[in-house]
């Protein structure tokens, strides 16, 4: 395998080959799997600077601003800019802060993110670790975001972090509800739980076999990132900043670029469970133009995000509720069974495609005329509130 | 020493110090994150007995859910002032001596036992024991209807939390 | 296959129903009682068709329908559950699903379906009535659909335990009827007798379900399965388990395993010593007393003794002595037979008679049983349910007219009471006479009856093989039925009306008849399928095969015992006898019972059930009471150190009060004055036995956790 | 190689100090934490019985799993009954919750 071929590996045999020279067998794999999660999550962290630039660029011309334009060339150096002053800045813990909690918690949440890099296949070949249940591990170590976020919001001492914490819990574990059962769909499709098989199984992507599941995965990944229109945890003009009001500096820093990163990690997962991975022409012999697929394909999930949120305003938090529990988990409960039945009628058929699609359509149009229906019901009972009395001037 | 029994070590360490921790944190918050501690630590147990489904699940299950219900939990009925409470009833001695007891009678007993030096025999390299574990939870001659009602008794437990945790109407 | 699948589906209409109407139709009264009529329906027809398709098969007993799945894997083992039906459930069954479908039909007449909402009345108590026309009317029952659901459920019971296939099944049958019969009993829980009568039923067959559990466990752990053919077809097993010894000495494996099932069975069959609770079960609506009493949950408690025969039995072969368990059976059941009946002579409420009845013919089965006659006592399970189930819901049509009359009337009478009775016959005279048959079979009233039949094939039983105690036994218990038979039916029915309200007494509405005719057909029919082969005159007229067919259910058919007169005449002359005595002494009967003068005291005693109620109360009740207390005292103060210098002080205050009082005060004051405060001060402190902290309790659990390690650990490190 | 019994004196270590939390701790929620300890150390037990003595069929995880179900039922209610107390008494010690006694 020649090195223009597949770099990554033909360095890693390299470094290997070094090491297994100089150490015995167990520390040279030791060091081996660590350079490889020192290389993983830099790359994560790394990218994270170039995705706030983005980011910010991209949402100023939705604003129909400008955007960062003085650091640097179109202002890509404004983020180093921002990273040396929350460095520089004063770190602050409230005195009656839990200290323990308060300090681990913005670790913890970049820790949560990094996590699911483990085993995000970027080309063939080139995975952290080809778990068997991959998928059911995103959906675990997710579980330590939900977790620092409550560790802020509790320690913090203040009430508006608290209440933040409280609607975090409340909106993430709800939407990991209908997120976990949507990821079951792509798990039947590939009929395994590990990410290389997911990637590899998808000779037609699963967003054409599974178009809905595909939209309620992004949906409740909006709400799992805590973005707008689900802000709730973060609104700024109700709980000034929601769980990390109290935190500055470089701990702010890493909330927020655990943020920024958990966005564009939900843009990868879009990406490999439904738009294919790594897949493109080529990319099976030049591992390379795979992750170069994949990041194209991470970014326009990203993209979908980014307009989402410039676009929508805030939902209230019961609708945000509602939402979840009357829609989106039903619909994503109707979906599984659907698919599951569909896999196992149209096994190897040559009408298992149309048949997904046909029954995809039917639950979408099903869906619309019980929501159209259950809206009229609503309207027809909306309570009318009384009419206050107007201050008249004396 | 193998490395996989210093890893043993470190880890039942891990878990025996999170899991006092846990016991003796007087702070709630505090006690239930180094449940969180524990559970992952077992969670790591259960990696190095080669059931990895039952680690993922156990991070899913306990850390995501339970650990988290705990909390939040927690949070609802802790009031500052209790923060400096005694975190112990009247019955600690006993409960300590009891416990202790227990824990050096069940170490005795399973040091007794004739199978407690076996040593693992291998898996073979071909098995996937998540596909076996599914096939055995869903085929008839397996644990289908154990699997069905435990399904039950979570829906069950579901609404019975619902039921319970709801805020009562006036006059009753 | 086709006949193993209705088996599977018979019980289950009923909890379908149960679900339906308790979660969606609770509030339309028709829809509910529909759901729960049809169900039992259902059920109803599928069991006739299971039962045809039986007595279809030659050898049953051999091959009979049985189906299993596998439901929970035990290591190498899978621990199945299925269904059986052999000559014995398919009997049983037949009965089952006969009385309960009349009793179904009969609920809707009994709680006044169709009558107005009554002004006062609320859930949690019987209907007061309502007022129509300036006259009271009867109202229809509050909590109408939820009686439904709680018999559907009931019935549900009752079919699981009669068509599984092991000991388990069986069990989770059983404990479904006996939350039933709780709930059912304690329908009317606004009255504090009913809640008691419930508390008292539940926990008394409590007493007797833990040891057969404790039955069932240890035959798991003898014979590694609960397979009712599995154990009780494998004569080496039953030989193995009779001849290895028990933890008890004297008494072997199979003897200790029956002998724990049968005290459930005494529990569910209400045998003395355990037979407390059912006269007290009266307190709920008489079709539930009917289910109860009658065709279904007492008979279960017989139906398991005949399913556990063959190992009741183990080690024992006809002709040869009884072992120990089923002496112990024929013992209690001759004497449970006898005792119950004396008390019924005494009973004024009508239902109480027959719940007293029932407990004595009850006994009568167990007597049968423990004396080997297989098929005699099963026979008489299936007539008694026939016409005992007549009997308690002809009680209720009398009771109900009776009701009317008060209403009518406006008096302030017990309804219940057959001393406010009389004369009922012209008024209700479908009731008069279906209750008059089914009195006669319930006295064994020579040729016609179906009780005539059965009572006799036991005591020709026992007197064949030679049990004169018993024989002798049971037939003054014959002739003590017929008497309080007869007695009720004079007073109730014959003679004039005591009451106003008896006079103004009406019959019941179709929908209680109908069920009563049905069940009349069969106190009288359901004899004839038994007729002993050798009879002068009968035997051969019709076919006999019920010996036959339920006797295959045993591995050896056993013989029919050869004809003889003297317990014919017997059971003639004591039934005749005690119904025309009977009739005498009551022909005149005013206000009082003109038995009370000549027996005096015993009178009394019977009046009070020999005071067995108060006796338990004064033997468990209470010290577990002083004992609870007393244990606290000893064992639960809290801190150690603290409840101990707690303590020292309790006794230098009381030291002090008595140098106090020796000092101060007159000697037999102060000593007055000690005895009281010391009591009080005890009592203070002993109660705090229960500190209502889960902790405490969980102490005492880990405690008791740890003592079996303990054990367990000195026992292997031996 | 790891003997079996390890697993089990980590089990059994974990057991003890479960117990010891259900038993002495004050807190409600302390006690429910504490049952998560012994059902966690009862199923490393049941996976390593698994694991060491029969790994050809697949019972033991199977009943771990089990123990998952059981255990987040467990705190499902448990949680909405310490809820629903803490609404009616404002307190959720174990040790004043204590209207069930004499």
């Amino acid at each position: 395998m020649s090195f223009f071929q597949d770099p990554v590996a033909a360095i890693s045999e390299l470094i290997s080959n070094f090491l297994n020279g100089l150490l015995p067998q167990v520390w040279a794999d030791l060091i081996m799997t660590l350079l490889g999660v020192v290389v993983v999550s830099s790359f994560g962290l790394i990218i994270v600077i170039f995705l706030i630039w983005v980011e910010r660029k991209i949402a100023a011309r939705f604003q129909d601003r400008l955007g960062p334009n003085r650091a640097g060339p179109y202002g890509l150096l404004q983020t180093f800019a921002d990273m040396v002053k929350l460095v520089t800045k004063e770190d602050v813990i409230p005195e009656k802060a839990d200290r323990l909690a308060f300090n681990i918690a913005p670790i913890l949440s970049v820790v949560a993110v990094l996590l699911i890099w483990a085993v995000v296949p970027f080309a063939p070949g080139w995975i952290g670790t080809d778990l068997n249940v991959g998928v059911l591990y995103i959906a675990a170590v997710g579980s330590f975001g939900i977790l620092s976020v409550l560790m802020a919001g509790w320690s913090s001492n203040n009430k508006y972090a608290l209440l933040g914490a409280f609607r975090a819990v409340a909106q993430l574990i709800s939407y990991e509800v209908p997120m976990l059962i949507t990821l079951m769909v792509p798990v039947l499709l590939a009929r395994g739980m590990g990410m290389m098989d997911m990637v590899e199984d998808q000779a037609l992507w699963f967003i054409v076999l599974a178009p809905v599941s595909g939209i309620i995965f992004l949906v409740s990944s909006i709400a799992e990132i805590g973005r707008t229109p689900f802000d709730l945890l973060e609104a700024e003009s109700e709980i000034v900043a929601g769980y990390h009001t109290e935190y500055t500096g470089m701990k702010f820093g890493m909330f927020f670029a655990a943020e920024f990163l958990h966005a564009f990690t939900v843009g990868v997962l879009f990406a490999i469970f439904f738009l294919g991975g790594w897949r493109g022409p080529g990319a099976q012999d030049f591992p390379l133009l795979g992750v170069i697929y994949l990041m194209l394909k991470a970014f326009f999930g990203y993209f979908i995000v980014m307009w989402v949120r410039s676009t929508l305003p805030r939902i209230r938090i019961d609708h945000m509720l509602a939402l979840n529990w009357k829609f989106l988990t039903p619909l994503s409960l109707a979906l599984l069974i659907l698919t599951a039945i569909v896999e196992k009628v149209f096994e190897g058929h040559a009408w298992r495609v149309p048949a997904l699609l046909i029954g995809n359509a039917v639950i979408l149009i099903l869906s619309y005329f019980i929501t159209r229906a259950a809206s009229r019901r609503a309207t027809k009972e909306r309570v009318t509130f009384k009419k206050r009395p107007m201050a008249k001037p004396a | 020493m193998t490395a996989e029994q210093g890893v043993f070590l470190f880890i039942s360490f891990v878990i025996l110090f999170s899991a006092y921790a846990m016991v003796t944190r007087s702070n709630l918050v505090h006690a239930a994150l180094f449940l969180v501690v524990t559970l992952f630590g077992v969670a790591v147990v259960f990696v190095l007995l080669d059931a990895g489904f039952l680690a993922v699940v156990q991070v899913l299950v306990y850390i995501g859910a339970i650990a988290i219900l705990m909390i939040f939990a927690v949070m609802l009925t802790q009031d500052n002032a209790a923060k400096e409470q005694e975190s112990l009833n009247t019955n600690y001695g006993w409960a300590l001596l009891l416990s202790a007891l227990f824990a050096f009678a069940l170490i005795v007993m399973l040091g007794q036992w004739q199978d407690a030096g076996a040593i693992a025999p291998a898996l073979g390299a071909e098995r996937d024991t998540v596909v076996e574990l599914g096939a055995a939870l869903v085929s008839p001659a397996g644990y289908v209807i154990p699997f069905e009602v435990a399904s039950v008794l979570l829906l069950a437990a579901l609404i019975g939390a619902l039921v319970v945790a709801r805020p009562q109407k006036k006059g009753m | 296959m086709t006949t193993e699948i209705l088996i599977w589906l018979i019980p289950l209409p009923p909890l379908l129903a149960f679900f339906l109407i308790l979660l969606f139709t609770r509030r339309n009264h028709a829809l509910s009682h529909t759901l729960g009529v049809g169900a039992a329906f259902l059920s109803w027809l599928l069991g006739m068709i299971v039962f045809l398709a039986a007595i279809g098969v030659e050898h049953l007993g051999e091959q009979p329908f049985t189906s299993s799945v596998g439901w929970l894997p035990l290591g190498s083992d899978v621990f199945s559950v299925g269904v059986l039906i052999d000559p014995l459930s398919a009997v049983t069954l037949f009965f089952v699903a006969w009385t309960v479908l009349m009793i179904f039909i009969y609920s809707i007449g009994y709680h006044n379906f169709g009558q107005p909402k009554g002004e006062h009345d609320v859930p949690g108590l019987p209907p007061h009535g309502a007022n129509q026309h300036g006259h009271g009317v009867p109202s229809v029952e509050p909590m109408y659909a939820r009686f439904f659901a709680f018999i559907a459920l009931f019935a549900f019971g009752m079919f699981t335990l009669v068509v599984s296939d092991n000991l388990l099944t069986l069990f989770v049958g059983w404990e479904i009827m006996g939350l039933c019969s709780y709930l059912l009993i304690g329908f009317w829980y606004a009255k504090p007798s009913a809640r008691a009568a419930a508390i008292k039923a539940f926990i008394t067959t409590r007493v007797g379900d833990v040891f057969m559990l404790l039955g069932i466990v240890a035959l798991y752990a003898a014979t590694g399965t609960l397979n009712f053919r599995q154990i009780l077809y494998s004569p080496e097993l039953l030989q193995q388990l009779a001849s290895t010894p028990s933890v008890i000495a004297g008494l072997s494996a199979a003897g200790l395993i029956g002998l724990l099932l049968f005290i459930g069975a005494v529990g569910k069959s209400a045998q003395w010593p355990l037979h407390v609770w059912l006269p007290d079960a009266m307190e709920g609506p008489t079709p539930v007393s009917a289910m109860i009493h009658a065709a279904t949950m007492v008979s279960a408690g017989v139906y398991m003794v005949l399913r556990m025969f063959p190992l009741l039995s183990a080690g024992w072969e006809h002709g040869a002595p009884l072992n120990t368990t089923m002496t112990v059976m024929a013992f209690i059941g001759a004497f449970t037979a006898l005792f119950a009946a004396t008390i019924a002579l005494t009973q004024k409420d009508i239902k109480r008679v027959l719940a007293y009845s029932t407990i004595s013919q009850l006994g009568y089965m167990i007597a049968a049983l423990g004396i080997g006659a297989y098929v005699a006592a099963a026979f008489h399970l299936v007539t008694h349910a026939f016409f005992k189930a007549l009997l308690f819901l002809g009680s209720g049509s009398v009771i109900h007219g009776m009701e009317h009359g008060v209403l009518h009337t406006g008096e302030h009478i017990d309804p219940q009471d057959m001393f406010n009775m009389g004369g009922l016959r012209n008024r209700m005279p479908i009731t008069f006479w279906t209750f008059l048959i089914g009195g006669l079979s319930l006295s064994g009233f020579p040729l016609i009856t179906a009780g005539f039949w059965s009572k006799d094939e036991i005591l020709a039983d026992a007197f064949g093989n030679g049990h004169l105690l018993v024989f002798i036994t049971l037939a003054v218990a014959a002739l003590l039925t017929a008497f309080y038979t007869m007695r009720q039916i004079t007073l109730t029915f014959l003679g004039a009306p005591r009451t106003q309200a008896a006079e103004h007494a009406s019959e019941s509405v179709r929908t209680m008849t109908a069920p009563l005719l049905v069940l009349a057909v069969f106190a009288i029919g359901a004899g004839w399928v038994g007729i002993p082969e050798h009879f002068p005159g009968l035997g051969g007229l019709l076919p006999g095969w019920f010996h036959e067919f339920v006797g295959g259910t045993l591995v050896a058919n056993p013989e029919a015992v050869a004809f003889s007169i003297e317990p014919l005449l017997v059971s003639v002359g004591v039934a005749l006898g005690g119904l025309t005595l009977g009739w005498l002494v009551y022909r005149k009967a005013a206000e009082a019972d003109p038995l009370r003068k000549p027996l005096g005291a015993i009178y009394g005693l019977l009046e009070n059930k020999y005071y067995f109620d108060e006796l338990y109360d004064s033997l468990f009740v209470q010290p577990a009471k002083r004992l609870a207390e007393g244990f606290s005292y000893m064992f639960l103060d809290r801190q150690v150190i603290d409840g101990a210098l707690h303590r020292v002080a309790q006794a230098g205050l009381s030291l002090g009060s008595i140098f106090r009082n020796y000092f101060d005060a007159p000697v037999v004051n102060g000593f007055g004055d000690l005895t009281g405060s010391l009591t009080q001060s005890f009592g203070r402190l002993l109660r705090k036995v229960q500190t209502g902290q889960v902790q405490q309790y969980l102490l005492f659990v880990a405690l008791l956790a740890f003592g079996g390690l303990f054990y367990y650990l000195l026992s292997v490190l031996q | 190689m790891i003997p079996l019994s390890w697993y089990l004196y980590l089990s059994a270590g974990l057991f003890g100090l479960g117990l010891y939390a259900v038993l002495a701790r004050k807190n409600a929620i302390a006690i429910l934490m504490g049952v998560e300890l012994m059902l966690n150390a009862v199923n490393i037990n049941i996976v390593a019985f698994w694991r060491y003595l029969t790994p050809q069929n697949m019972s033991g995880q199977a009943f771990a799993v089990m123990v998952f179900a059981v255990a987040a039922a467990e705190v499902a209610v448990g949680l909405a009954l310490v809820i629903s107390v803490y609404r009616r008494r404002k307190t959720v010690d174990a040790s004043e919750i204590n209207l069930m006694k004499w």
